[in-house]
């Protein structure tokens, strides 16, 4: 199925099979979809707005019934284990954790306390502390700002503060919905470095990206999703070189001609 | 002097019953956002039980209590789970009325075991008076505000310092990054509504006594009255609560004495208000309350 | 530019939050008929600048004034009167309402009927309410949102809210228009097509635009000077060819330490200049079916 | 149904470019005919349905869906939470007997005297609630229940202190006297006349109620209760708009406690506590908030379900009649409405517009809606 | 006062209305009442005392040897609005109204009653409706049962003329009453009321009023107030070691007392007031039939099935001449009211006299002390049908 790289048994890492999801009694999103992310890989996934992509994660999550959503056929598997019908409690303490589409900080929990809100299955004091001055390490901002209210921070920082809670839980698989929504280059690139970072830590991603160029980039395997099923997959150096998707999900720099033409419009 | 004392001495223990009471709204606002009304209800069901336990079955009435508090707790949390739990985060309004709905239904159910008559809770303070100097305090208001003391410093280091205190706020700042992080908001609402009823059924067990207005229909009423309370010390602060009921408490027992008749007939019922207006003027989150944050 | 008195003139602007500062000194001044770009680092000072401007903030010191009269001190409704309109980063729309509602409230200080006409449906109120709508279809339809006009706007998909946003604040007819990272969460196509409605807007309503963006391709090819904050201070206001090649500004913004990513973001500046033909379809054409055939340098 | 400035179907592809969408209230011929059967059936029905117990009941109704028209104007489309309307109902009742009663004046003046008075008060109070929201706003809401029964408590000149005042206003137009109704040699009990009146306001009202949410100030007021930040920006006006959504829901509120007043003939302070405040709510949560209608199905719930339930109670084997123990009749049915509350918010939390909605589109699908997925 | 002569009647000649069942002569009659809450348990033993009284007249064949009397109720669940709709639901079906509780929902019906004629038999014992002209009061007002129980104190020990004498009312028209009863009377001796402490029905912690009648010196105290502010009164008065003599209304006893802590208080410093006689004795046969009755189902007597049966011989006194005028129209049974001179209770209530225009009613009350071996209702009689020697104001 997967023309990936990676020639490891599938039983490793997550394993979606044959998934179909519906919204309540009628709406269905993702259709038939096959998907695999591998230990210690980054999988990207592109797709416009409303294509399914969140409810993947959700899906994978246990966050579908918050939603009113069921996995209707298929099966999703971490760990040669079925997670399907899992509560998300239980799939947070089987390795899997998630950043929320839209940040979804605690706004008036302190930046600390959001941090500690993430590592709340964990009983580990000493492993929590360590792990937040990683986090902090890694993103400086949020250490000088961490008795102050999260609600109050910029919409970067909290960004920023939303991936380092979901890492405090040291998951296996990191679920990002969008991590670079809003962030400034630089951060997106420090962001870009720390993916491939957790990568190498051992951590699996699975990228849900508007920012082609970046998510491919970091990706080692890719799959674009269209109205609820898979359109295209492949290596992301793959995808990221094909001119279909380039015109569809890459960034600006491709119409530059018909934007020259408006502005060009407006000095004449 | 004496006099003032001894108004002060009525006032703290006034101000105690409050806090019991407003403490059970706040935790579950605190923690789910509902603002529940069913309160009412676990004061009622609180002081029914222990009489049943005591009296009836004849169980040694704190035996009685403290399983009448768990009951009242396990109650309350099933009902959380079957009617409240779906609508608690769509909106303001809908959770205020099914909580209301919940409410209507206790006292008739109460009142078909138990008739609607007076009746008596039996408990072991009576009527005794412990005197300090010259000022008297019934042992029933030691006991109010012994408890309440206690309860309320246990609350303020949970929600300071344990998981699970944080568990609530986050949950009710969001229930779905919460849940997203692993914590069940399942768990954490039901726990919060069994904490509340669990402090209802104390606070109808003391009104419930002779030294309070005795075992009866109506009793649902009195937990209305601390809702000025809960808004004064700001609504999802436990502190609050606490000092809340005490202000008004203390200041309504003075009124009572020092106000009531140039201010007109009731002066003293709606002193808790003017109080809470007079503060709301000065800080619209309550004395404890912090600000909704906001921006965009 | 044309020089002269400037439409916007920001002087000196601090502003803090208990102890901390978002904004230390800020000034610069904005032409009129301008694409004035602000860029920085998350937690810059870019959106409290905006809030600044458009009253929702009010600033600890310094000056702020619009085609000559001081801003400061007055409500953000007040404001909006003077002919200043915004997107916000967040969106703020009014999900229970419907796009046609929405859209008709940037109409709001145009019209001046109260609740009692209102109520009678008689005069005034009746007649505003039409012309209203009737100036409001123009841009519902530019924007596509024509057939969902009636839908209430909590159930749209996110790109279709940047859009409503875009024609609420349109429907204000402003003369300054602040926009809040407009492209954020779109991709490519979608950010050319949005890019072009807000050109070709601002062409049409001879609109003077002030636009916060991440996204650097696109604020190198659409702004005519950029404005560069790094922990509430001015780092730098020029050309974006001069601002993104400016050492501090890598440094603080860009990425320093990476060559490639200043290689990305300047090649759309690179190529946009290089680039001199001119397609005839309309953007929002591009976003559907036909495959463009332009070719890029790879990033990676 | 609601307010609705739908074109017509017809218009749905917008041939016409830049056509300004039709703006008529009602715009399908099913609601046309609703409306006028809706005005037949106003004076129609209580003059060939004597039940003047079900008038009475039907009455009552009508006097809650106006004063909670006016708490939707301020909870629903203002998005301010208040239990403090039962205050604004008591100035209003109170205000109608001493205009129309102690100073004898006809029903033109004091009707529209109940609705300013309340008003009035209103408009005072508004500024405060800029500053507060969600349970802060109801509960300090609350205290003007208090307040409001504390004063009219302390003024029995006007209000007969403690022990209230019997109602004498009249309910007369000109000629007409709803009270003693009679046409040529027919004449009528009170409460047929009376529900001519009273629904005939239910009608004026739900018509001033739509047309305000669908023009400029009612639109603001939405604004501000969607996100308040944002209607700002666009040049809403806060504190005008929030004094415009307190001055209507008061002054209707107003208007319905000088009809409650007349209808009742009797009114004392301490019938307008917390309850009647918590029952003006659940109508129109129960009915649909924000909606037009919401508010007369809402209170036509509110009051018959209880009645009926009582009815259905009363048959019940198991019940106690009587004065004995065990559970009453009145338990009973307080038990299956409290019951009947949760279970229909639980099934239904937008209300009963919504379920009528889905009748509705069952009956007669809507068309095709072109949402998500911008392809 | 159970004229029961007068053949006067025969079915044939009785003209009839809502409420009369031809078929099989039976008189239907209503009660408005709130059969939930904290008022409840009063309505149902008010209920069972009428219903004892129609149980005996129906049993002796009914009135004029034919007519039943049925008893059907609605509920104004204490809501003056309410008791409109009930009385609505309930109106065409009975004859009058053999009760009507909580004094608001009988104003919001004195306007309906008067419009149709409507009877209407209260239970209240408010002054100011006493010469409504649809209204049949029988029962004495708060202000004399305050002042006769002050007087009974009074003349027992003529040293307690020169007490403190003081209210602890509600904040409301209750309160107001026996304020105005306690005025009247103690003036009677040149006294006056030194302090009126006010509480809200709802308040649970008394001790400030307590503390103000304490510090003004009072030695007798009136008093207002239901059953279940009385725990909060004795323990606020334990608390402060205070003793004064109680003058309480048999509102605000009930049957759990005697088995509270509370009793004692209540023994030593409390009188009970009321209508009645000695609830255990035997002098009065009225009272024991009522104790014996089948409609009190094995309970003890209280005073408040006496309440009931009052209502009862007032209905079916007035129906007595009702039918002997051979009209129980509605239009017959005002009539017959306002040609009516008095009521009297067979010695459980005084008369009332019912001079149009300017009514009597019962100047008497029983005084009670409180004992709970008495138990378990605990009211002893001590004093029946007192009143006070120093005459009573003819205005309450
Ligand atoms: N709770 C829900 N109930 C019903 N439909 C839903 C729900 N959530 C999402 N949908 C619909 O499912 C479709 C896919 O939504 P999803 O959020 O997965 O898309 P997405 O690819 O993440 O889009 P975006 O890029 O905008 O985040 C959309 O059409 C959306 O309207
Ligand atoms: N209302 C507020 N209260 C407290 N601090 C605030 C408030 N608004 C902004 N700040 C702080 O001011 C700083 C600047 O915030 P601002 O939103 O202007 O950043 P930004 O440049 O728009 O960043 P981004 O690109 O991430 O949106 C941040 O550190 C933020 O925490
Ligand atoms: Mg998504
Ligand atoms: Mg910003």
């Amino acid at each position: 199925m997967t023309g990936g790289e990676t020639g490891s048994q599938s039983s490793e890492g997550l394993v979606v099979r044959d998934l179909t999801v519906r919204y309540g009694p009628a709406i269905t999103v993702l259709r038939s979809i096959d998907v695999e992310v591998r230990p210690r890989t980054v999988v990207a996934f592109l797709g416009v707005n409303g294509a399914g992509k969140t409810t993947l994660t959700r899906a994978v999550t246990g966050m579908l019934s918050f939603h009113g959503g069921s996995v209707i056929s298929g099966d999703i598997r971490w760990k040669g284990r079925s997670i399907v019908g899992l509560n998300p409690r239980r799939i947070v303490r089987a390795g899997i954790s998630q950043v929320l589409e839209g940040r979804r900080i605690f706004a008036e929990l302190t930046v600390d306390q959001n941090l500690s809100v993430g590592g709340i299955t964990k009983r580990n004091d000493n492993a929590l502390k360590e792990r937040r001055d990683w986090i902090y390490d890694m993103f400086p901002r949020l250490r000088e700002r961490q008795n102050q209210m999260a609600g109050y921070l910029s919409g970067g920082e909290q960004q920023m503060l939303a991936i380092g809670r979901a890492l405090m839980q040291s998951p296996e698989l990191l679920v990002l919905d969008e991590p670079s929504l809003g962030l400034a280059p630089s951060i997106v690139e420090h962001i870009r470095d720390t993916i491939a970072g957790i990568r190498e830590a051992g951590t699996s991603v699975l990228l849900i990206e508007q920012n082609a160029t970046m998510a491919l980039s970091v990706a080692d395997y890719g799959y674009i999703l269209s109205h609820g099923t898979v359109t295209k997959e492949g290596p992301a150096k793959e995808l990221l070189a094909d001119p279909h998707i380039q015109s569809f999900y890459l960034g600006l720099d491709e119409d530059t001609g018909e934007l020259d033409a408006v502005k060009h419009g407006a000095t004449a | 002097m004496t006099e003032n004392l001894q108004i002060l001495a009525g006032g703290i223990s006034l101000g105690c019953v409050f806090a019991l009471l407003a403490l059970g709204f706040v935790i579950v606002s605190k923690a789910t956002g509902v603002f529940n009304l069913a309160q009412g209800g676990f004061v009622v069901w609180g002081a029914y039980s222990t009489y049943f336990l005591h009296q009836q079955v004849g169980l040694p009435f704190y035996v009685a209590a403290v399983l009448s508090i768990l009951f009242v707790a396990l109650v309350a949390a099933v009902m959380e789970a079957v009617a409240v739990h779906k609508v608690a985060s769509k909106n303001l309004y809908t959770p205020i009325l099914v909580t209301f709905g919940l409410l209507m239904m206790m006292p008739p159910v109460v009142s078909a075991f138990w008739g609607t008559g007076q009746l008596t809770i039996g408990d072991p303070w009576g009527l005794k008076v412990i005197r300090i100097g010259e000022v008297a305090i019934t042992e029933r208001n030691v006991a109010v505000i012994v408890v309440t003391l206690i309860v309320v410093a246990v609350f303020g280091l949970f929600f300071r310092y344990t998981r699970l205190g944080l568990a609530m706020q986050a949950t009710a700042l969001d229930p779905e990054a919460a849940l997203a992080q692993g914590v069940s908001d399942k768990l954490v609402h039901r726990l919060s509504w069994a904490i509340a009823g669990a402090l209802g059924a104390f606070g109808g067990i003391m009104l419930a006594t002779a030294g309070g207005v005795g075992l009866g229909p109506g009793l649902e009423e009195y937990a209305l009255l601390a809702l000025p309370v809960i808004i004064l010390g700001g609504i999802e602060s436990p502190l609050g609560a606490v000092v809340g009921g005490l202000i008004v408490g203390i200041i309504q027992q003075f009124a009572v004495v020092y106000a009531a008749e140039d201010f007109g007939v009731g002066f003293e019922e709606v002193v808790p208000y003017l109080l809470m207006i007079a503060v709301m003027l000065v800080r619209p989150q309550g004395l404890f309350g912090t600000r909704k944050v906001r921006r965009i | 530019m044309t020089t002269g008195k400037p439409l916007l003139a920001v002087r000196n602007v601090k502003l803090t939050f208990g102890g901390i500062t978002a904004i230390k000194d800020v000034s610069f001044e904005v032409e009129k008929g301008e694409f004035f770009a602000i860029i920085g680092p998350n937690g810059a000072g870019k959106t409290s600048m905006l809030n600044v401007l458009n009253g929702v903030y009010k600033p600890t010191s310094g000056t702020v004034e619009f085609e000559g009269q001081p801003l400061l001190g007055r409500k953000p409704a007040d404001i909006a009167r003077l002919g200043i309109a915004r997107t916000f980063q967040n969106l703020a729309l009014f999900e229970e309402m419907t796009v046609l509602d929405n859209v008709v409230l940037g109409r709001h200080h145009f019209m001046k009927a109260g609740v009692l006409s209102g109520m009678l449906w008689f005069g005034r109120a009746r007649r505003e309410e039409y012309e209203a709508r009737r100036d409001c279809m123009p841009l519902i339809e530019l924007m596509g949102l024509s057939d969902i006009r009636n839908e209430l706007v909590r159930d749209l998909p996110y790109g279709v809210k940047k859009r409503i946003e875009l024609a609420r604040a349109l429907a204000m007819r402003p003369k300054l228009l602040l926009l809040d990272e407009p492209v954020a969460g779109m991709n490519g196509p979608e950010t050319a097509e949005l890019a072009s409605w807000v050109l070709n807007a601002k062409r049409e309503l001879d609109l003077t635009i002030i636009m916060i963006e991440h996204d650097m391709a696109l604020v190198t090819k659409v702004a005519d000077r950029v404005l560069v904050l790094d922990f509430g201070e001015v780092i730098c206001c020029d050309k974006p060819s001069v601002a993104v090649n400016d050492p501090r500004v890598i440094r603080a913004y860009i990425g320093g330490t990476d060559e490639k990513v200043i290689n990305q973001a300047t090649a759309g500046l690179k190529e946009g200049s290089a680039s001199t033909d001119t397609t005839e379809k309309s953007a929002s054409d591009a976003k559907k079916e036909s495959v463009s055939t332009a070719t890029s340098e790879d990033a990676s | 149904m609601a307010v609705d400035v739908s074109p017509g179907v017809a218009e749905k592809n917008s041939a016409s470019k830049h056509a300004a969408p039709k703006l008529r209230l009602v715009n399908s011929r099913a609601g046309r005919i609703g409306v006028a059967v809706f005005i037949v059936l106003i004076v129609a029905f209580p003059l060939n349905f004597g039940d003047t117990y079900w008038l009475g009941v039907l009455n009552s109704a009508g006097i809650a869906a106006i004063a909670a028209m006016g708490l939707n104007v301020l909870t629903g489309y203002a998005g301010q939470l208040s239990l403090g309307h039962a205050a604004f109902v008591s100035i209003g009742a109170f205000t109608a007997q001493y205009v129309g009663g102690q100073l004898g004046l006809p029903m033109i003046v004091w009707l529209p005297a109940a609705g300013i008075a309340a008003a009035v008060v209103g408009a005072a109070v508004a500024p405060f609630a800029l500053r507060l929201h969600g349970p802060y706003l109801a509960i300090v809401s609350l205290a003007l229940v208090a307040i409001v029964v504390w004063v009219a408590r302390n003024i029995p000149s006007i209000t007969g202190g403690n022990e209230g005042t019997f109602v004498t206003a009249e309910a007369t137009l000109g000629p007409i006297n709803f009270a003693e109704l009679s046409i040529g040699p027919l004449s009528f009990v009170r409460e047929q006349g009376m529900f001519i009146l009273i629904w005939s306001m239910v009608g004026l009202f739900l018509l001033l109620t739509a047309n305000v949410m669908r023009t400029r100030a009612g639109r603001a007021m939405q604004a501000v209760r969607d996100h308040d930040i944002a209607a700002e920006v666009l040049g809403v006006r806060m504190m005008r708009t929030q004094a415009n959504a307190f001055v209507l829901s008061t002054f209707i509120a107003g208007v319905a406690g000088g009809l409650l007043a007349v209808n009742l003939e009797y009114i004392r302070p301490d019938e307008f506590g917390v309850h009647l405040s918590v029952e003006y709510l659940a109508i129109i949560v129960i009915g649909g908030l924000a909606s037009l209608w919401g508010p007369v199905l809402g209170a036509l719930f509110v009051t018959m379900v209880p009645v009926i339930v009582d009815i259905f109670s009363d048959s019940l084997p198991f019940i106690q009649h009587g004065g004995t123990d065990g559970m009453s009749t009145t338990d009973m049915s307080l038990l299956l409405y409290g019951l009947l509350i949760v279970i229909f918010l639980l099934a239904e939390p937008k209300g009963l517009v919504a379920v009528i909605r889905r009748i509705r589109d069952r009956v007669r699908p809507p068309r095709k809606a072109a949402v998500n997925s911008p392809a | 006062a159970q004229n029961s002569g007068g053949g006067s009647g025969g079915s044939g000649e009785l003209k009839a209305g809502p409420g009369f069942d031809a078929k099989t002569n039976t008189i239907t009659v209503g009660n408005i009442l709130a059969l939930s809450g904290p008022i409840a348990a009063t309505a149902r033993e008010q209920l069972a005392g009428q219903q004892a009284w129609y149980d005996k007249i129906n049993a002796a064949g009914g009135i004029a040897g034919k007519y039943k009397i049925n008893l059907i109720t609605a509920d104004n669940a204490y809501e003056a609005q309410k008791a409109v709709q009930a009385y609505n639901e309930i109106k065409d079906k009975v004859a009058l109204l053999s009760g009507v509780l909580g004094t608001p929902s009988v104003k919001a019906l004195i306007p309906i009653a008067n419009r149709d004629k409507m009877v209407v038999i209260p239970s209240a014992q408010d002054a100011s409706i006493k010469d409504e002209p649809q209204l049949l009061p029988t029962f004495s007002t708060y202000q004399s049962e305050v002042a006769n129980g002050v007087s009974y104190l009074v003349n027992k020990d003529p040293d307690l003329k020169k007490a403190k004498f003081c209210v602890l009312g509600y904040n409301n028209q209750w309160g107001e009453d026996i304020n105005e009863g306690l005025t009247y009377i103690t003036s009677k001796w040149g006294a006056k009321v030194e302090t009126f402490a006010k509480y809200g029905p709802t308040d649970t912690q008394l001790t400030a009023q307590m503390q103000q009648l304490k510090s003004a010196g009072c030695e007798i105290i009136g008093f207002s107030g239901a059953a279940n502010n009385v725990p909060a009164v004795v323990s606020a008065a334990t608390q402060l070691d205070y003793k004064p003599k109680w003058v309480m209304g048999f509102m605000a006893n009930a049957t759990a007392f005697s088995e509270s802590p509370i009793a004692d208080y209540l023994k030593e410093n409390m009188i009970f007031t009321g209508p009645g006689g000695d609830l255990k004795g035997d002098e009065n046969q009225t009272l024991k039939e009522l104790r014996e009755s089948k409609a009190l189902n094995g309970a003890e007597l209280t005073v408040q099935h006496i309440y009931g049966h009052i209502q009862a011989i007032a209905v079916t006194t007035l129906l007595e001449k009702a039918i002997q005028n051979g009209d129980i129209t509605r239009e017959g049974l005002t009539k017959a009211l306002s040609e009516l001179e008095k009521v009297s209770f067979n010695g459980i209530n005084g008369d009332v006299i019912l001079t149009p225009g300017n009514r009597t009613l019962p100047h008497s009350t029983t005084i009670y002390e409180y004992d709970k071996e008495y138990s378990p209702y605990g009211l002893k009689a001590v004093e029946s049908n007192f009143t006070a020697p120093e005459g009573i104001d003819p205005k309450f």
